[in-house]
């Protein structure tokens, strides 16, 4: 992100999202909201005293609800800008009008609680969307592990945070319900996903790859602890990815082939259940931590983001690519790109392949001066055409415009009007054909006579 | 709240306090129960465990018989409830089905009224309200697992009715009459009844498990819904305290501590009947404590507090 | 000829959308699925550009039924 | 240990292994074998074959063990797999066919279960409804464990919680009928 925010070609708009979309490839207006900040960026330092000060705090997003941050602050410590935010869902400030610590000790005074969203429209050749992905709401779905109701039992991304150095932990793994260090943990894979009963039906992909890396941190990270992952199969298809989960396995993680079936308290132990199907025997293991590798699902404003754009969708929400193996980049919207996991579930190594053939399918197609189309569009016959402008009503490309033209009529010239079709716009559905009453367009490629052929060989 | 009533097998046998309790409570609220005119056993697990046609036809009977008083069926058993559901299912599924079934019975029926288990009609709000304006004495805060076993809740898709795995109506209605129903797992846990007798191995250790995790959770009571669950617990807890001391608490029927919040006596609707003695925590319950008993707050978890929050909130990030 | 019969086997011509239903047909293919052998499938770059004449026109060379799917 | 040949399993119990998934609407190829069935059953612990081997031996044709194990009889159809399949298998429908296969071939690996229905279903053919006293006496004396529960007749008798006189249906007959017509007119 850091290098992204000083590439001289690059400006990065944060806090802003996107309210509209207009236009075509190469052509396509933006209009962006920029979220009120109620902090003037182009004087703060960024020097973080507002954040020490606040007196409110909500669960952070960014550490999964496991700590603690401030009304006024940077969403994790690596963000760009490295300058704080106003969150008016919960400032006392905004909420109440009484506070405005952080105006008080800011040595610049740069809190402005009168800062409004902004709307700005803006020209763009081509879109790569990015969306993401979040985890499936497992607590809504799955009460054979408690409907989220145990503080012991986590998903994945929570362990990360907890894993992770500058986490609400400090990288120790604990149990969030009472901070001491679990002796044993169980780790379940497939949870929300290749369940088309209760998740989703395919396979979120980057699970194992992950479950395995946490049964390794358990492993390094709590002494005399056992960590067991409870599996249906261990997919490994990337590179080294076998060798890692070998030696997982070999550093001691038990993998268990079979699905939890149910995980309950009883005295302060979490108690799971499964079948270890490759002995046939019912276990269960009394867990101090269970960390549940949820599906992957597409964003929650996916489908809002898309529908603007114009970028179709999969069964699954997931962005559709305009051919699995021919055009994984592309959707059938021209100019609009896809980027990692808004496509579908996909480990870091595929997205940054992915994100890079999104950026240089860009850099192609700016890099000619003149656009190639496809050749199967709309041509007018303006001795037929009676300039009734059907045609330009019916067009949903707004390709068809009618112009004036001179014509010889009774040996005379006078000026009418017969539709015009712009070539770049022209999609070439063919739509405007079936509209015109002189039978004056035609689709090149797909002409009336080749469809009438192709019926007649199709009959016999 | 008006409803065909179908009484069941156990309704005069061993599950009597079920009945008199039940006819109490609906009496207290002015819910109607009128009893299906000559009604047969469902089949229960014996009838679909042998024959498909038989396990739909013995409950169909009954409910063909309802539906000449075009009233919507209330059951108080769980099994008998799941027989007449998987029927109707069955029978409104195609016409072939319906007229496969009315050809076995030879009387007309069309599946045009519902099933409902009295646990549903009585957790509806109409109901509750009556309960709320009736309550006599509440239970002050009796610490009760609702216990609602298999087959009222499940399948999903036939019953259609409250959570599979953490169903709420049994303890909605304790928390009405001021009992405290505690969070326990086993909620909906099959209690094996239909293995007591014929495997009773496989049955003790089913309730044993049930009932160390109701009582670890604090439950002082056990509430069902369902007349075999009772009888099984109930009968079995003496053998099941020889096992562990701390299993011996009495097991009611949700309609006992209904009743009993609306101004029973407990020997009128039976509680003096139970295997287990239950009469004297029931009584005892009605009792008023001193105040500062009465709140019994659960500590405050604060990660996972702000774990459901985050959801809420769901902030931005730049 | 009835359907009733149950030996008849219609002629049927479907007009697919290139970018919908003739793309679903195309991705049926690659998961190995089948479709009945008498149906014909015609690709359109549009349902829209299906034109009424081309119904008539199959009709009078036999065809029993016309799929316009898009 | 024996080997299987699985070609020859599979070819000899192809038929029956459809009409098993016909009558029981369930696709074995649905199950992937997750064993969360198995986790959650309550009466796994007296199982031969898990839940989950049922449905395995079924996939790889080997019928006969499926035929003679206790599992299907032991399922309490609690519905608690189907539940929580990932897939929505029906076990219970499953073990109901495999059972009612079982049981046309005179096969009844539990025979206490087997009394125990059969019983239940003479009650309901004499009385139309189910009388417990009778039900229990007849279990007891015809599986031989005569002592079992006995401990509990006092208290029901002397509770009114059980009657010698077992209340009936009064059209006896059309209960009869339906019966007769399941049960002896062919199974569906």
């Amino acid at each position: 992100m850091v290098a992204a925010a000083q590439h001289p070609n690059i400006e990065l708009m944060t806090y802003s999202e996107i309210e509209d979309v207009q236009g075509y490839i190469g052509n396509f207006q933006v209009k962006i909201r920029q979220k009120a900040k109620y902090v003037n960026h182009s004087v703060c330092t960024g020097c973080g005293l507002c954040e020490t000060k606040c007196p409110t705090k909500v669960p952070s997003e960014f550490d999964q609800g496991l700590g603690k941050r401030t009304s006024i602050y940077k969403p994790f410590p690596q963000a760009v800008p490295s300058k704080p935010v106003i969150d008016n869902q919960s400032c006392r400030k905004l909420l109440t009008g009484k506070c405005g610590i952080c105006a008080k000790v800011c040595p610049l005074g740069c809190i402005d609680f009168e800062d409004q969203d902004k709307y700005v429209t803006e020209t763009f050749g081509a879109i790569v969307m990015a969306t993401g992905y979040d985890l499936i709401d497992w607590a809504k779905l799955y009460g054979e592990y408690g409907y989220g109701k145990y503080p012991d039992v986590i998903d994945g991304l929570q362990f990360e945070r907890m894993s992770n150095a500058s986490g609400p932990t400090e990288g120790k793994i604990v149990r969030p319900s009472d901070g001491k260090t679990p002796k044993s943990v169980v780790i379940v894979k497939c949870v929300g996903s290749r369940d088309p009963n209760k998740g989703r039906s395919y396979c979120s992909r980057a699970c194992c790859m992950y479950a395995a890396k946490h049964a390794h941190q358990v492993l390094e990270k709590c002494p005399d602890s056992q960590a067991y992952v409870f599996y249906m199969d261990v997919r490994t298809p990337g590179k080294a990815y076998e060798e890692f989960y070998m030696k997982t396995l070999h550093d001691g993680a038990v993998y268990v082939r079979g699905r939890i079936s149910k995980i309950y308290e009883e005295d302060g132990k979490l108690f799971c259940c499964g079948e270890d199907t490759l002995v046939s025997k019912n276990v269960v293991v009394e867990a101090d931590l269970v960390v549940l590798e949820t599906a992957m699902v597409p964003s929650a404003d996916t489908t809002r983001v898309a529908q603007m754009i114009g970028a179709g969708m999969d069964k699954d929400g997931w962005l559709q690519e305009a051919h699995p193996k021919l055009r994984p980049v592309e959707t059938h919207t021209g100019g609009v790109f896809l980027a990692g996991t808004c496509q579908g579930p996909k480990d870091i190594p595929d997205t940054v392949a992915q994100a890079s053939a999104a950026a240089i399918k860009v850099c192609a197609l700016f890099s000619k001066d003149e656009m190639d189309t496809d050749p199967m569009i709309s041509h007018v016959n303006t001795e037929k055409c009676s300039g009734c402008g059907f045609c330009a009503a019916c067009c949903p490309y707004k390709a068809i415009e009618l112009k004036e033209i001179d014509s010889r009529e009774d040996g005379k010239w006078v000026k009418r009007k017969v539709a015009s079709v712009n070539t770049g716009l022209c999609q070439g559905c063919g739509a405007c054909v079936v509209a015109c009453r002189p039978g004056a367009i035609d689709l090149l490629g797909y002409t009336n006579g080749q469809i009438l052929e192709e019926v007649d060989a199709l009959c016999l | 709240m008006k409803y065909a009533y179908y009484p069941g097998c156990s309704s005069a046998g061993s599950g009597v306090e079920f009945e008199l309790s039940s006819r109490f409570v609906a009496k207290k609220i002015g819910m109607e129960l009128i009893e299906t005119p000559d009604w047969n056993c469902c089949g229960a697990s014996a009838a679909h465990l042998t024959n498909h046609d038989l396990s739909i036809a013995l409950p169909a009977r009954n409910l063909a018989l309802a539906e000449d008083m075009d009233l919507d069926v209330a059951v108080p058993c769980a099994a008998c409830f799941g027989r007449m559901k998987t029927a109707v299912k069955y029978v409104r599924e195609s016409e072939k089905n319906q007229k496969h079934i009315e050809d076995i019975l030879e009387i007309p029926y069309k599946a045009k009224n519902d099933v409902y288990c009295l646990l549903d009609v009585m957790s509806r709000p109409e109901a509750m309200e009556a309960i709320k304006a009736n309550i006599a004495k509440p239970l002050n805060g009796l610490k009760v697992a609702s216990y609602y076993g298999c087959l009222l809740v499940r399948p999903a898709g036939v019953v259609q009715f409250d959570d599979t795995e953490n169903p709420q109506s049994m303890d909605k209605l304790m928390e009405l009459v001021g009992a405290t129903p505690v969070e326990w797992a086993f909620k909906t846990e099959c209690c094996g009844a239909s293995h007591q007798v014929s495997v009773p191995k496989v049955g003790r250790e089913i309730i044993y498990r049930l009932l160390k995790n109701a009582v670890s959770n604090g439950a002082e009571a056990i509430v069902t819904a369902c007349p075999l669950c009772m009888l099984n617990l109930d009968m079995r807890m003496k053998e099941m305290s020889r096992r562990d001391p701390r299993l011996n608490i009495p097991v009611y029927f949700f309609t006992e501590l209904l009743a009993m919040a609306l101004g029973s006596g407990a020997k009128a609707i039976g509680i003096n009947k139970h295997f287990f003695p239950a009469v004297e925590v029931a009584e005892k319950a009605l009792i008023p404590k001193p105040v500062e008993e009465v709140s019994a707050k659960k500590p405050v978890k604060p990660i996972a507090k702000a774990k459901q929050e985050n959801t809420k909130n769901g902030g931005e990030t730049a | 000829m009835s359907v009733k019969e149950g030996n008849w086997n219609p002629k049927i011509l479907a007009f697919c959308c290139n970018w919908c239903a003739y793309a679903g047909a195309d991705l049926a293919g690659l998961n190995r699925m089948k479709y009945p052998d008498n149906v014909r499938v015609l690709r359109v770059p549009c349902s829209g550009r299906v034109n009424p004449q081309f119904v008539l026109r199959a009709f009078q060379k036999g065809i029993d039924g016309i799929l316009v799917a898009g | 240990m024996v080997v299987v040949d699985l070609t020859k399993a599979s070819a000899k119990n192809k038929s029956v292994i459809g009409d098993m998934q016909a009558k029981s609407g369930v696709n074995l190829a649905d199950c992937y074998q997750c064993g969360k069935c198995s986790a959650g059953c309550p009466v796994a612990l007296a199982m031969d074959l898990q839940p989950r081997e049922v449905i395995r031996y079924m996939q790889l044709g080997m019928w006969d063990e499926v035929l003679k194990a206790r599992t299907p009889w032991l399922c309490a159809t609690c519905q608690t797999c189907v539940t929580r399949c990932p897939h929505q298998v029906d076990l219970p429908s499953l073990m109901e066919a495999v059972r009612q296969e079982a049981k046309k071939k005179g096969i009844t690996p539990i025979k206490e279960l087997n009394r125990f229905n059969d019983l239940f279903l003479n009650n309901i053919r004499y009385f139309g409804k189910s009388h417990e006293m009778v039900l229990m006496g007849l279990y007891n004396f015809t599986t031989g464990h005569l002592m079992q529960d006995v401990w509990s007749a006092p208290h029901l008798y002397f509770n009114r919680k059980i009657r010698i006189r077992p209340h009936m249906v009064k059209d006896k007959a059309s209960v009869r009928k339906i019966m007769a017509k399941c049960l002896e007119g062919g199974n569906k």
